[in-house]
């Protein structure tokens, strides 16, 4: 398994990312753990009707962003907010879907950020259509794809990953192993050595990472990212991780695994190491720490002020979108509600 | 239990009772075995009859479906969840070149005893892919049985009479209702294929089944606080189809509003729409309406409520069944 | 071409025309390139296009589907080709929760101009798999358009028009009449969502789409021939529907007839019988009769003509039409 | 690639099966390819609609079967109609599917053979359930899956593998890899080095090989299926073979292959190289080859002659077996169809 820095912040490995690069992640790495926090916050309060955390995660969260070039693509799961927010979505935008108002708050295109999937997997082949896409267009996009341990199970991966090892499709599979799908443990989802191992099967290179070790994880990934800009191909990089909190706030972890093990997992902390090693190394001061946490903070008034206000939601768009315009069959039903809200009818 | 049963726990008790009676009934799915399910429906299963009775699998429905294909191949009883309506569409071949297929295609040499449960439906406040109404899919497959309880004593019986069924059935579990309390009768089995008259009316008949059926009923509450007697009947079971009792009920009344969650282009309501208005034309004061979802996708949870058929809805319907042409 | 093209070469050709006008739009799916698909709609694409613009791809049709959707995210306008109708089931969940509702969830920041061609239906002595009519499927599901043509002049026009659209298409093409030969005019490009009224008649309304088309009209022709003058309306396009001109049609004649090959049940001809038996209640003489497929597994070759709609069936449901009420 | 007799007929590996087993082996293969030009020969005479000949295959063709028990099963594909007849099942009723009559024509349970899988891979999951369903009754039943190389690509072969993995299911896939899915060459399916390969991302035991040796076969799949017999779980072999006729009688390979090719893997014939190594060890004598030409002859006589009997079929088979018991709408839509066909309407 890949590894820079350990638990402790040791620096056990060659080809660290630059200082400044480590800094900028550690800064990212703040307002993420930032992020997870106030959004859990927001549920307790009943302001958010659901959040998966990625508390613990968000080492594999915040590289996956950092080593994109604006044209590059991402393509997030459900628990991806923070990469999303990392990638500079207005976290906001991010959050109107668990806010229950749309379905997707930002714009795709514009941000170059897919919907957060929801159905597992589903999205890998989109991320190799828009991979394929701009190499047909002659572009050097590359697209980086996220998933979860459990998500590998599923057809989708497997036919995106085989599409993309075949047609050559410039994207990078980041799978955030966080060792459970909901309560089902690794075990149940697979009996490979790895999921790494997976590659393989398609001819595609593989690779673990310590997926708390934001250094081992942006010289990984921009390695996997310059490969398939250079033209040859995926990757699939398996993050070790671990999710710390609950699948989401619906769930009752202690049902499926001991407190222990998270309290394991909890040393194995990504901002922990990293602060250590900063700071070991200078690099981080009780300025920059201080400049850090104020910019977490401003983000997290910024999400709270923005949850405070009801948006208004216009009846009317349930018909809008569906089509780019809309049939006869919706224009009457639009008309229906319009007139039920009118009080035409009862 | 001395509080009232909610739906889950009926469904619960189901299951708990068919794999006591019969060793070949066996509980599989994502999240069925130590976590008891998302909603719980399995839980303690897994503690109460073993690992090898209720147990996870990897994540992938068609491998679920799959694999509970030829499970019952080799003489057991499936049951398998599938987590939300949405997340059975990835084992949506095996279900519909499969499941439904393989009796007939053996010549009834191979049987599937098998069933499918699906939480479905909106009205919970759930973000994309958690609220779908999916039953048309089903329903428009033939060699599939279609059920979708709407009481918790429903729930129980026609759960243990799916399970005992020779052939594959899909069993639609409204979970709006999941946490609704209500007295749980475990003895009256229906036999699957038998609508009820949830409620006698003389004016109109609203046909509904699954979710829409507490909907029909507190309609026809409010209609009679304004004068109108209304019917509803539960249809309990899509296939088969009670047309007996169905029929009856709408030529007994004249009119009739079908009312259902799902859109409703091409759906189980326009079947029952056109079933009606063939069967009863002679007895038919007034075009049979649909109180249904719109054709759209199932909207976000701050929307939900314009989409699905309320009480409202369904008293328009039923004002405009043309009453002053009588 | 000196003969008459066949509905294969008119397909063929309007994927030609479109790949000739449009850069961006790419076809590919399981032999398309080399071969020409199975059917050789796709003839000749890929040597007069290239390798990048006509391909074949692993063996995965929910991989098919779901590149489509990521080149239709990314400017391309992909038209893919599902071999056979229960071929397309391994992509249904990426029909059904993304191609249909990308659009809407993103609130039309994001819309898939993509086709996915599926031939369907019966009627080729094919085996099991090869002949499902899968339309309900589609037509159900908000977000989809779902257009069949019934002669080569529409299989070319609105196959430009699928692919000009900017929202996605399943595009059903009835392999039955694949290798009829008809004359082919490349001009007038029929917008998505209007019916044509095939043949005008005054006695009763025959409504069918794709395959049955050429049944309803030699049913009409023989009923002439017995004194029933029948009208013929073919709704090219099943989403959006034409209420308009199949409404008129049928308050012209007072009765009607729905023809399609699919099972009954929930089905798109459900949908026309309750449409019209709504839309048009105190116009009709008698109750919408409906001529479908039975609710069966589609049949071995050698039963299949009992299964599906034919002259006879369509003329029976005629003469049932309670004439003598009149 | 484990390889035991090579193209010329020599012996190249050790652990040879004893030599009746290759003579039983090679009077399987002789009745295979024979019925595989009976069978195309049926369809140029318009008796059979269509036909997906295993020429050349022959030998994953008689090896699936014959290290089978009596209780073990067998998921064929429709390519695999000798495999069914070599383990036993009449041709005719193999088959009555390619005759239009039925969609499958034996009976599965009593003759352990699934029906003929059409969709692609989709038999897989059902060979999974079938083994697991044995290991939860205590039976040490073995199932044997077959699948093309273009199967691979879909994702109810990654599933199905997957689950085979976790739950140590007794069953043996076997991919016979004959270059080409219809006209799509291997290269356009998979960029793995082979697809056995596959195997290591379900950390299942992979095995490649000579497809066209009876004998490596034997050992490979005799191995595979003892281990799944002892509970050892599943394994992945390889067959490197080669479709040698059309994909279907409907097919033209000139389009996407050509005749050089062929010829190529013509040398490499299954039965040519045993019969040059029985003749060679004496075991096969011209006496024996008289004998199971014999055979071959009157079994191919056999499918000619019921070929030839047309099999009423009761219009009312259309309604009979949709459930166990027929719906009341079925019901209707059969006294329909009776009523019309008695001459009660039109
Ligand atoms: C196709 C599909 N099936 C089931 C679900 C329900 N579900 C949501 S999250 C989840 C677990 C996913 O696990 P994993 O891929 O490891 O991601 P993680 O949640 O751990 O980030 C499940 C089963 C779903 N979203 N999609
Ligand atoms: C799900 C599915 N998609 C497409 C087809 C159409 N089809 C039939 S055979 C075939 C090629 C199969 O190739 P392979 O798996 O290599 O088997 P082979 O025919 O070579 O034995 C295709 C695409 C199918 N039967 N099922
Ligand atoms: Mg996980
Ligand atoms: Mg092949």
């Amino acid at each position: 398994m890949e590894r820079l820095i350990d638990e402790t912040g040791a620096v056990v490995g060659h080809g660290l990312p630059a200082p400044e690069v480590l800094l900028d992640g550690y800064r990212a790495l703040v307002l993420a753990r930032r992020l997870n926090e106030q959004a859990g916050a927001l549920v307790r309060q009943g302001r958010l009707a659901v959040y998966p955390s990625s508390h613990g995660q968000e080492a594999c969260q915040v590289a996956a962003a950092a080593v994109l070039e604006e044209t590059d693509w991402l393509f997030p799961t459900y628990r991806d907010v923070a990469a999303i927010a990392a990638r500079g979505v207005d976290p906001l935008d991010v959050l109107v879907m668990l806010r229950g108002e749309w379905h997707c708050g930002y714009d795709p295109i514009a941000t170059r950020v897919a919907p957060q999937a929801t159905p597992l997997a589903t999205q890998l082949p989109h991320a190799v259509g828009v991979g394929h896409a701009a190499r047909l267009k002659g572009e050097d996009t590359v697209v980086m794809a996220l998933c979860g341990d459990g998500a590998t199970s599923e057809g989708d991966f497997h036919e995106a990953l085989n599409f993309a090892a075949v047609f050559a499709a410039p994207v990078v599979f980041l799978v955030q192993n966080n060792k459970y799908a909901i309560s089902v443990p690794l075990s149940r989802q697979s009996a490979a050595e790895s999921l790494a191992a997976k590659g393989v099967g398609y001819g595609v290179p593989g690779v673990r990472v310590d997926g708390n070790d934001l250094a081992a994880l942006t010289v990984v990934l921009t390695e996997a990212v310059a490969r398939a800009r250079r033209g040859d191909g995926p990757s699939l990089v398996e993050a070790d991780t671990y999710r710390i909190q609950a699948h989401t706030n619906a769930d009752d972890p202690s049902r499926y695994r001991d407190d222990e093990e998270v309290q394991r997992w909890r040393l194995r902390d990504p901002l922990l190491r990293l602060r250590v090693h900063l700071t070991s190394t200078g690099a981080l001061t009780p300025e920059l720490e201080a400049d850090f946490a104020g910019a977490a903070e401003e983000m997290a008034a910024h999400v709270r002020a923005g949850m405070s206000q009801d948006n208004a939601l216009d009846p009317a768009e349930l018909f809008a979108h569906v089509y780019s315009t809309p049939t006869p069959q919706l224009r009457e039903q639009a008309a229906q509600l319009a007139a039920e809200l009118s009080g035409g009818d009862r | 239990m001395s509080e009232k049963p909610t739906m889950i726990q009926a469904l619960n008790r189901a299951l708990r009772d068919a794999m006591a009676a019969d060793g070949s009934v066996v509980v599989f799915g994502e999240d069925v075995g130590a976590l008891g399910g998302v909603f719980r429906v399995t839980d303690g299963l897994t503690a109460e009859f073993g690992e090898s009775r209720c147990f996870d699998t990897p994540l992938a429905e068609a491998g679920i479906v799959g694999m509970a294909v030829g499970m019952a191949m080799n003489g057991m009883r499936p049951v398998v969840e599938m987590q939300f309506d949405a997340f059975a569409y990835p084992a949506f071949e095996q279900i519909i070149s499969h499941v439904a297929k393989i009796g007939n295609r053996t010549r009834g040499r191979v049987r599937l005893p098998m069933v499918i449960r699906v939480p479905y439906g909106g009205g919970i406040g759930g973000v994309e892919h958690h609220c779908d109404s999916s039953e048309a899919y089903y329903a428009h497959t033939p060699g599939l049985l279609v059920v979708t309880p709407a009481t918790n004593t429903d729930a129980y019986g026609l759960l243990r009479a799916a399970i005992e069924h020779p052939d594959p059935v899909v069993f639609l579990e409204p979970k709006k209702q999941y946490f609704t309390k209500e007295e749980l009768d475990l003895h009256p089995v229906p036999p699957i294929g038998q609508a009820v008259v949830r409620r006698e009316g003389s004016d109109a008949t609203l046909i509904a089944y699954g979710p829409s059926v507490p909907v029909a009923l507190a309609a026809a509450e409010q209609a009679a606080a304004e004068g109108r007697d209304l019917a509803v009947v539960d249809l309990r079971s899509i296939v088969p189809f009670d047309d007996e009792t169905v029929t009856a009920a709408v030529r007994r009344t004249g009119r009739a509003v079908v009312v259902a969650e799902a859109p409703g282009f091409a759906s189980v309501a326009s079947e029952i729409a056109a079933r009606v208005s063939e069967r009863c034309f002679h007895h038919l004061e007034a075009p049979v309406r649909r109180v249904t979802g719109f054709d759209v996708p199932y909207p976000p949870p701050k929307l939900e409520r314009h989409h699905l058929p309320g009480v409202d809805r369904i008293l328009d319907a039923v004002d405009d069944l043309q009453w002053e042409v009588t």
